[in-house]
């Protein structure tokens, strides 16, 4: 859908949390492809002068780079909340957050640096006491107290859900995807730098953290004992077992055999 | 029925007498007992029947004593038990020092692959202090047989519609309840965008504990989830929660456990509804990639109608597949290739429709839950593989299916 | 991202930048001749695939280091002399012109050979106990001579060395000297050499350290080594994990190659080399459960033949780097074609094992489907050059394998071609031969050639059965038969083929009849389409009884094949019996009896069926090349001297009025599909 | 009566002229400062108008000859117009060379008329077709009327109604020469097309010379515009130029997304460029408008947005991204007026204001910021095609004679083939060569070419940050959009090399005797000229020379050389993708078919995937590196290894 489709919401306050994000083949720092999806989705419903992004953490110039891509979609400022990376965030992002006044909270679902759980949308909305939808495709509509939303399911499905408003909700790969990021405005737009309270994140003292171990995705497992079990398990070709076989049916009895089988298993829409 | 046992005792002197030169022919003539293996023919040649040398004995194995001592009478009681599968260990728990808990996702009410995984990881941490007990918290209309094999002490279902589709603040009440009553040890999660993912997080978020994510192992009281989007591992002391990834442990195969339904607690606090779910919608499913349709109707060599073909697949609803034939025919397109040399698939039903189901496109399709063969051959071996086989004229059946589907929406519309 | 590009993603190997991903394994290619010398045909045979982008090849699979460990059987590699180092000059410089890098296979096989031939050794082996497969007695092998072979090792290595190659793989598999050692099946030893795990790994670290000394750290060095031998008393895969680790744990090994399966008994060698009834990759579970142990690249071939196939394993990261080596040897061309984005057009191996079941009989390794494997040295090509002669108009009839290799090469030749096949679909026999149950990738022939063909725009002529009339009205160049043969099942008329008492093979795998109940198939031929048909009918659930009056059904079907029928033939309780001849089929009731006569004593015993099905071979149909042979400038005569020698046909040469006629393959007289294929190249391909 | 009139009518439309020629100016001075030598642009104005104009003029010769005859009988005419019934000068000699001037005039205009009888399409109608008939009214009633003051006629001939007539014919006369010429008319070209030859951005093109390359922003200034979204934002000589367009439309002729059918007129673009310096609409366009865009519902003004991101400007955001910067617009402009310079500055606004380059453009552009090659592919896998081959590193060694620039075609498994030919024929030919390999990045082409001066700069700063670490002496690539930048866009950002093509170096490896080749035995060649090796670099022997050194004779195209078609596959146009009614690759290989050729040869590696990509029946399509490759005597198997080690 062409962003231009849809209608601005009039009034309605939008905050995106966005965060600095990391190549997956360089490593190289660059906005957040969730939180840049979520900012779209943003973008759909409200002018980007009602648009506010907020960004806990810190603010080296190699960060304020990819911060920067944010403001390059067009919108003027982005505020900071100086946060050394050993802090806890979500104090100082629920805080902001009712300074701000915004009823809708976009998020990336997770980040793409440190420990990237997706837990602060959940943290938030618990805290904030506010409804919660995660991995949302697209927001259909935004209708005083409410907004009807298409949330994405595996396998390309999707659902429609209404949301009562205020609400903190998760954006993924099922979005759009985030336009581009000029350089004039990513270059002019401000970043506002807040200080705020730091609460130390005490938990992730001790944990150790390394580059990801490659894991191949299981194969067959074969727990076999005896080696003529072994032998086979891996020789042999699929088959199932045991299946109905109807033999002599008109192709209307066939079909539905067929046809219950496919509503038993709900995949007949 | 006539119960006057006809006798022929002449024969049957013969049939003892194995000495006797018409020995075999009587056997033979008589048909009962073991079937005779050789006799002479009216030719003065000697018949032969292969096939019936020897006999079951009483290990259920082929025997054959060609002394004649043995023979089929004495074994004739014996069954086959050669090919039954090797009997699990029975555990059962009854009554539990604690508990893992296990909040599945069971898509379509079964188990799924992450599941069972789950499980088999909640059996370690269950396993590891005696009495330990697997408790699995299911929510809506279970149709699971296999709990017990998977590893499941308890069962605690939440049945009834408000918790099925999207209730995630109902069954966050709910798992507040199985806390407040049973306070398991541990808490686990399949991480995964079904509902898991999310109904973890707010769970841990409504509790305050922190818990670990994107988990793969656990091993000595740690845990190693995924950080970074992937790019790295981060271990810790293994927290009260945790959302475990695919594969984060091999599933319980060695054991069978009582899976015992349990009552879930009776009285549930008022959930604050501020999510409504107004049910699915349609979507293309040309669009879904082939890899991860839930639905593929798939084509072979038997299919001639292609128009029909794709007709089906519109009103199914299913996204379309091919065979190698199909493809190199040139019906259908490269990137429509099921198979270990096109592309592997997870359907839940793996409509088949004129695949005979070479080796490779049967290996493609392993990882389907339910296929689907519509096929002339009955031998084939895609209709070996199948949970349903039709043996009728592809496009036949199709056209049916089309028909059937048609005409239900339209009664559905009439009736509305 | 591209396709393909887990392929080529070079990768280091030791010191060694291998270019790609995919290799071709060491087999026994049965080429080295001079006493094991790798002479001409080999180096044509791996400079082919270096030519076609191949990675890295390691050949001269059981390539011998010690005379007591005899090369002649298979035409190995010998590396117990120096006289094979100017020779691995000569392959080494062949490889690299090409970018491609090349290493050798070698081992000494202990009991896993012949003792009744070449220098008559006693064979050696940790515990004397006899090889099944090779039905080899062998003698209980003494310290000094595992000192010995340890030293012929290292000089082995060192020979490799000084020819050029880039590295050695110590085959550790197949129930070679090595491991042999570790196997407690057959090392039952007590002293240093046995028992314990460290006694059992022994040998093979002496060897292993022996080598690493005498080529020093910059020569590669691997190991091949088995995933599971599958036997009660033998390896596990978790013995194997520790034996990959303990050897990678020394840092002397730069990888480790990985089979899954043992090697010495009938049924666990077809394992070794899966034919078509395996599925895909059935044994990477295996080699990725190495991977997990051990800090060297892995490699793993056994039913990897396809590009997609091999980007998804390597993509997944379960192993380093594929073999492709019977798709190699289907296709030496395999990997530029991949680059060229000629997918479609690679010449994809099906799994007939044709090659690997000829190595076992001691035959040279040839391909069923590619006539030029193997014969680059005589010049036979791989790809076909656009001629430079005039274009011809060639009409071929019969789209078999004879007819369309025969169209194909003359298409790509440059002429203008027309294929007439009588059926409704090319294939011929091949179409007959993949009805039967786990044959059916026999198929992929024919859709190679269904895909080549329509992209060469040939013209094609199915359901048309070409008279004499049909070719004259095209006013062809060239006129080439390959329209095959007949069941010859009227060869003795007691069997009442006229009256329909028996039915041909072709007839039930065709479903041209419908499968009896109680069946006794007739096979004098001993090959596949006699188990094949078996095969078929008990599928269709009828009760079988496979005869013929040679030693045993499917005497003549090789090594690797010959145990996945009877996977298939004995669960359906497939009667296999030998030694009686068919004399004579009558009918009695609704029965039919066939009277059998032992081979060796003369007597007569009977079978009561209601279907008799003749495998006996194939009859050409000779009536059209009869009809057009007076017409033809050459007579339909093929110059066999210049067709043996490959050269051009100088009937081709010579000018005057009227058509060429040719025949070839099975409507001569019946060959195979490799030799009705050969027959359409060699003639062909100077059109 | 004449006497009177006439001075007054002369003076009258000199001064309205002046008064024109000031709010002209006044216009173009909108635009921002340029860096412009006016006197010395002056001075050299006659030369590049006789010279450099007459040259790009002078490819059609009768029309050349039309206008040395109505341009100079006028320029001539005009002068002594003033001088003899201006000012009175009563020169019997001066109204014969004005009678012979007119003369010459109206026979020029003869053939205007003639050639306006039928014009070709490509020609603007409009007040254009008027344009004969005032240059037959001001010749004939100037010759007329100076008929007496030659003595031919007597003073007061005719009496006072054909004096009358005449004045009113010789004011309609000068109303379009002097006035129009000032006012907006077609005579506009004269006297803004003279000045623009004197002001021209790029001075260089004048005396045979060659400026291609792209001019840079200054991004360290953060109050200048990025690009040019209003007109306002040209620089005066660029908008001035837009002026010179005298609308014969032979870049519209020479357009490759024009004939394709594509939204794109090099001719219409200019003249909105006009509406869009006066302000106003398109409505008065009498020319072929953008292919499948109506004329008369785009408009602006100067300091209007040129594109809105919804509705109408002045042009469509499509127009702007058809154009593949082939420069054969440039190339056949006979005003010389910078089409291409003009597009790329609109397209910078887009990109870094708007943050709206269609299609594939965005990710693209992402994918060079992440990891500095347009696929986005793993920076450190760009050696991998080269694995076996060894090739030396200039980092390893520190010099090297040659350095081989791959460019991204090393990502490409068809340009690997070109590359590996390349490298052959270095090798073969013993030349000292060594790669930057990994080290080296995109060279920035196709960001700059997409508006996205920022990533193009970056670019180009650590490429030439890197390649300050070593010495060479030339740099040596297949890549014609590489070599172009190298050698024409980094000199304005501090990296100043000796590039050649690899043409250009094979064919002299083979002047130098240093390749010993076999001679050529395949079916007909043809050669398509690559546009950054062409016209952006003037290179249109070397490869034909290279080609002849392996005996081939190249079956030329219709459209060859500078006036060599597009492939399609500049500028980014394969990236932003805009539909047309047909492909350019299409097209061109439709006329490489009719060549009859088997084989096309190329130079570069995006003309290689743009025809290869022509699906049906083609010729095959082989780098020149590929062809000469082939023809390579067998050398003697070396053995590859030893050199790695060493």
């Amino acid at each position: 859908m062409r962003r231009e489709d849809i209608k601005q919401v009039q009034g309605l306050k939008v905050a995106a949390l966005v965060s600095v994000g990391r190549h997956p083949v360089t490593g190289r720092p660059r906005r957040a492809d969730f939180d840049a999806r979520a900012v779209e989705m943003g973008l759909s419903l409200v002018a980007p002068e009602n648009m506010s992004l907020l960004h806990a953490g810190e603010c080296s110039p190699e960060r304020e780079s990819a911060l920067r891509g944010y403001l390059g979609m067009g919108i003027g400022a982005l505020d900071v909340l100086d946060q050394p990376p050993e802090a806890d965030i979500v104090p100082a992002l629920e805080a902001r957050l009712r300074e701000m006044g915004a009823r809708l909270v976009l998020c990336g679902a997770r980040g793409e640096m440190g420990e990237a759980s997706g837990l602060v949308p959940f943290l938030l909305a618990e805290r904030l006491g506010w409804s919660l939808v995660s991995g949302l495709a697209q927001i259909e509509s935004v209708d005083g107290d409410s907004m009807t939303v298409l949330q994405a399911l595996p396998r390309g499905q999707r659902r429609r859900l209404k949301v009562r408003l205020p609400a903190v909700v998760t954006v993924d790969a099922a979005a759009q995807a985030a336009r581009q990021s000029a350089y004039g405005p990513a270059r002019r737009g401000e970043l506002r730098r807040i200080e705020g309270e730091v609460t130390p994140d005490a938990a992730a003292r001790d944990w150790n953290t390394a580059p990801a171990k490659k894991r191949p995705k299981r194969l067959k497992i074969v727990k076999a004992a005896s080696a003529r079990d072994r032998f086979k398990a891996a020789a042999a070709k699929a088959e199932g077992g045991g299946g109905q076989v109807l033999t002599g049916l008109s192709p209307q009895a066939g079909a539905e055999a067929i046809l219950k089988l496919l509503r038993e298993e709900g995949v007949l829409r | 029925m006539n119960d006057i046992v006809r006798r022929d005792p002449r024969s049957e002197w013969i049939a003892r007498n194995r000495l006797h030169p018409e020995h075999d022919a009587v056997l033979a003539r008589m048909g009962g007992g073991a079937p005779a293996a050789q006799w002479m023919g009216p030719n003065g040649v000697i018949r032969r029947d292969p096939h019936a040398v020897g006999f079951i004995g009483p290990n259920g194995i082929r025997r054959i004593d060609r002394s004649g001592a043995q023979s089929a009478g004495a074994g004739g009681a014996a069954r086959r038990e050669a090919a039954a599968a090797p009997a699990r260990r029975r555990v059962d728990i009854d009554t539990p020092a604690f508990f893992i808990a296990v909040v599945a996702d069971m898509p379509g009410g079964r188990l799924s692959a992450h599941d069972r995984d789950l499980l088999g990881l909640a059996r370690q941490l269950a396993d590891a202090e005696t009495d330990g007990a697997v408790l699995l918290v299911s929510f809506g209309d279970p149709r699971e047989t296999g709990l017990g094999e998977a590893g499941v002490d308890r069962v605690l279902n939440f049945a009834g519609e408000q918790f099925e589709g999207y209730a995630p603040e109902l069954r966050l009440t709910a798992l507040g309840g199985v806390e407040r009553q049973h306070a398991p040890r541990h808490w686990l999660f399949p991480d995964s965008p079904l509902g898991g993912a999310e109904l973890g997080r707010r769970f841990a978020a409504r509790l305050g504990e922190r818990p670990a994510t994107q988990v793969w192992q656990i091993a000595d009281g740690r845990c190693t989830g995924r950080g970074a989007a992937g790019a790295s591992d981060i271990t810790r002391e293994l927290p009260r929660i945790v959302l475990a990834l695919p594969e984060c442990a091999e599933p319980v195969a060695d054991t069978v456990h009582a899976a015992e339904a349990i009552a879930p607690p009776a009285a549930l606090p008022q959930a604050l509804r501020r999510v409504e779910d107004l049910g699915a919608v349609a979507v293309d499913p040309a669009g879904v990639a082939l890899a991860e349709a839930e639905f593929i109707l798939s084509a072979g060599n038997g299919i001639h109608d292609w128009d029909g073909f794709h007709q089906a697949a519109r009103v199914l609803g299913a996204t379309e597949g091919a065979s190698r034939v199909a493809v190199d025919n040139g019906f259908m397109p490269r990137h429509r290739q099921v198979g270990a040399t096109g592309t592997w698939v997870t359907a839940r039903v793996y409509l088949s429709a004129g695949i005979s189901g070479a080796v490779q496109h049967l290996q493609g399709i392993q990882q389907c839950d339910k296929v689907v063969a519509i096929n002339t051959d009955a031998g084939c071996d895609m209709v070996k593989r199948a949970d349903l086989a039709v043996i009728a004229d592809t496009g036949e059946v199709l056209a049916a299916l089309v028909e059937l589907v048609e005409g239900g929406r339209k009664e559905q519309r009439n009736a509305a | 991202m591209a396709q393909f590009d887990a392929l080529f993603q070079p990768i280091q190997i030791g010191k060694l930048t291998i270019r790609n991903r995919i290799v071709s394994t060491a087999h026994a290619e049965v080429y080295a001749t001079d006493g094991g010398m790798t002479t001409e045909r080999y180096i044509k045979y791996y400079e082919e695939k270096a030519k076609g982008g191949l990675g890295l090849a390691i050949c001269g699979g059981s390539s011998v280091v010690a005379i007591d460990s005899p090369q002649s059987w298979w035409s190995s590699v010998n590396l117990s002399t120096d006289r094979i180092i100017p020779h691995f000059q000569n392959l080494a410089d062949a490889m690299h012109k090409h970018g491609a890098k090349i290493m050798i296979q070698i081992t000494h096989m202990g009991r896993r050979s012949r003792w009744d031939g070449e220098n008559w050794p006693h064979l050696v082996s940790p515990s004397g106990i006899r090889e099944p497969v090779h039905r080899a007695t062998c003698k209980t092998i003494e310290p000094e001579e595992i000192e010995r072979i340890i030293g012929n090792y290292a000089q082995a290595a060192r020979r490799a060395k000084e020819g050029g190659l880039d590295g050695v793989e110590l085959s550790a598999v197949h129930q070679h000297l090595i491991d042999q050692f570790w196997s407690p099946r057959v090392n039952h030893r007590t002293d240093e050499w046995g028992g314990s795990f460290e006694n059992r790994m022994r040998f093979g670290m002496e060897v292993l350290k022996a080598v690493r000394a005498e080529v020093g750290r910059d020569f590669v060095v691997g190991m091949r080594i088995c995933g599971d031998e599958f036997h009660p008393d033998g390896l596990t895969h978790e013995d194997m994990k520790q034996i990959a680790k303990y050897y990678s744990d020394t840092g002397l090994l730069d990888f480790i190659g990985v089979i899954g399966s043992g090697c010495d008994t009938h049924n666990t060698l077809a394992n070794v080399i899966p034919n078509m009834s395996y599925p895909p990759e059935p044994f990477l579970h295996l080699a990725a459960g190495i991977k997990e142990v051990v800090s060297v690249p892995v490699i793993h071939a056994q039913n990897i033949k396809d590009p997609n196939q091999a980007q998804r394993i390597l993509e997944g990261g379960y192993v380093d780097l594929v073999g492709m080596t019977r798709a190699h040897i289907a296709d030496p061309h395999f990997v530029n074609k991949i680059k060229l984005g000629q997918v479609d057009q690679i010449r994809q191996c099906v799994g007939a094992n044709y090659c690997i079941d000829r190595q076992y009989q001691g035959l040279d390794v040839l391909c069923i489907q590619n006539a030029a494997t193997s014969r680059e040295h005589q010049g036979l090509p791989h790809i076909i050059e656009k001629s430079t002669g005039p274009k011809r108009k060639v009409v071929v009839v019969g789209g078999g394998p004879a007819g369309m290799e025969a169209a194909r090469v003359a298409a790509e030749r440059g002429h203008d071609v027309t294929l007439f096949e009588k059926n409704d679909a090319l294939g011929g026999q091949i179409s007959l031969a993949a009805r039967a149950p786990q044959r059916d990738q026999m198929a992929g022939i024919t859709r190679w050639y269904q895909l080549e063909l329509a992209r060469l725009k040939i013209d094609l002529r199915l359901g048309v059965a070409a008279d004499a009339a049909t070719i004259m009205d095209l006013r062809p160049d060239i006129v080439v038969l390959a329209v095959g043969g007949h069941p010859f099942i009227e060869q003795n008329p007691h069997w009442g083929a006229e009256e329909g008492l028996v039915v041909s093979s072709w007839d039930v795998l065709a479903g041209k009849v419908a499968p009896g109940k109680n069946v006794l198939v007739y096979d004098t031929i001993c090959e596949f389409s006699g188990m094949s048909v078996a095969d078929y009918l008990a599928d269709k659930g009828a009760k079988v009884e496979i005869v013929t009056d040679d030693i045993k059904p499917g005497v003549a079907i090789g090594g690797t094949t010959f145990p996945t029928y009877y996977r298939s033939l004995y669960p359906k309780e497939v009667i296999m019996t030998g030694d009686l001849m068919l004399e004579k089929v009558y009918r009695e009731g609704d029965k039919l009896v066939a009277l059998l006569e032992n081979e060796y004593t003369g007597a007569k015993e009977e079978r009561v069926v209601d279907q008799i099905v003749i495998e006996n071979g194939v009859r050409p149909d000779e009536a059209l090349y009869y009809e057009l042979k007076p017409g033809a400038r050459n007579k339909g005569q093929v110059n066999i001297e210049e067709l043996f020698a490959m050269q051009p046909q100088s009937s081709l040469a010579e000018a005057g009025e009227g058509y060429l006629l040719f025949r070839i393959g099975d409507c001569v007289s019946q060959h195979n599909t490799h030799g009705a294929i050969l027959d359409a190249l060699r003639l062909c391909k100077d059109f | 009566m004449l006497d009177v009139v006439l001075p007054i009518l002369i003076f009258a439309a000199l001064a309205l002229a002046l008064a024109g020629a000031l709010r002209r100016i006044g216009l173009w001075r909108q635009g921002r400062a340029a860096p412009v030598q006016l006197l010395a642009g002056l001075a050299a104005m006659p030369r590049r108008y006789l010279v450099d104009l007459h040259h790009v003029v002078a490819r059609d010769k009768v029309f050349a000859n039309t206008h040395v005859a109505t341009g100079g009988g006028f320029v001539l005419a005009a002068l002594l117009l003033i001088a003899v019934h201006g000012f009175g000068l009563e020169s019997r000699v001066l109204a014969w060379a004005l009678l012979a001037a007119t003369a010459v005039m109206f026979v020029g205009a003869l053939r205007v008329a003639a050639r306006r009888k039928d014009p070709p399409a490509r020609l603007s109608r409009g007040p254009w077709m008027r344009l004969p008939k005032s240059l037959f009214a001001f010749s004939v009633s100037v010759f007329l009327v100076t008929l007496p003051a030659a003595g031919v006629l007597p003073a007061g001939f005719g009496g006072w109604a054909l004096a009358a007539v005449l004045a009113l014919v010789v004011a309609w006369g000068l109303g379009e020469m002097f006035f129009g010429m000032t006012w907006g008319g077609p005579m506009k070209h004269a006297f803004a097309g003279a000045l623009h030859l004197a002001f021209h951005r790029r001075p260089e093109r004048f005396g045979g010379g060659r400026s291609t390359g792209l001019k840079p922003l200054d991004l360290n200034d953060a109050s200048a515009p990025l690009g040019v979204g209003k007109p306002v934002d040209f620089t005066w000589n660029q908008l001035l130029g837009f002026d010179a367009c005298v609308q014969c439309g032979r870049c519209e002729a020479m357009c490759p997304a024009f004939a394709a059918g594509q939204p794109l007129n090099p001719k219409k673009l200019i003249q909105d460029m006009v509406v869009g310096l006066a302000g106003g609409t398109d409505a008065a366009y009498a020319g072929s408008p953008y292919p499948g865009m109506p004329v008369g519902e785009h408009g602006g003004d100067v300091h209007s947005p040129i594109v809105l991101r919804e509705g109408r400007a002045l042009v469509d955001a499509d127009t702007l991204w058809s154009c593949t910067t082939c420069r054969a617009c440039v190339e056949e402009c006979p005003m010389m007026i910078e089409h291409v310079d003009a597009i790329v500055d609109m397209r910078r606004h887009l990109t870094m204001e708007h943050g709206n380059t269609p299609n594939k453009g965005g990710e693209v552009l992402e994918n060079l910021a992440a990891t500095d090659n347009p696929g986005g592919f793993d920076p450190a896998s760009r050696m991998n095609w080269a694995a076996d081959l060894d090739l030396p590193l200039i980092s390893a060694r520190g010099s090297a004679e040659v350095l081989l620039w791959l460019g991204d075609g090393a990502f490409d498994m068809r340009n690997q083939r070109t590359l590996r030919a390349l490298v052959k024929v270095l090798r073969a030919a013993k030349v000292d060569f060594a790669v930057l390999g990994n080290d080296e990045l995109d060279s920035g082409d196709v960001a700059r070419r997409l508006g996205d001066e920022a990533t193009f700069q970056s670019l180009a700063a650590r490429n030439i940050a890197t390649l300050a670490q070593y010495r060479f002496e030339h740099i040596v690539t297949c890549d014609p959009h590489s070599f172009h930048v190298l050698k024409n866009e980094y000199p304005a950002l501090g990296g100043h090399y000796d590039v050649s093509h690899h043409s250009t170096y094979i064919s002299q490896l083979m002047a130098a005797g240093r390749l010993a080749l076999g001679q050529w035995s395949g079916g007909k060649v043809t050669y398509h000229d690559p546009c950054y090796l062409g016209r952006y670099n003037g290179e249109y022997e070397a490869p034909r020379n290279a080609l002849k050194g392996i005996g081939i004779k190249v079956v030329e195209m219709e459209r060859s050389g500078f006036r060599s078609r597009c492939c399609g596959g500049g500028g980014g146009a394969p990236i932003t993708d805009i539909p047309g009614k047909q492909r350019i690759p299409d097209m061109r290989m439709a006329e490489i078919n009719a060549t009859g050729a088997d084989i096309v040869a190329v130079g570069c590696p995006q003309c290689t995937a743009m025809l290869e990509g022509v699906v049906g029946e083609r010729a095959e399509v082989l780098d020149i590196a590929e062809l000469v490759a082939a023809q390579l005597a067998a050398a003697p198997a070396q053995r590859v290894k030893e050199e790695v080690t060493a």
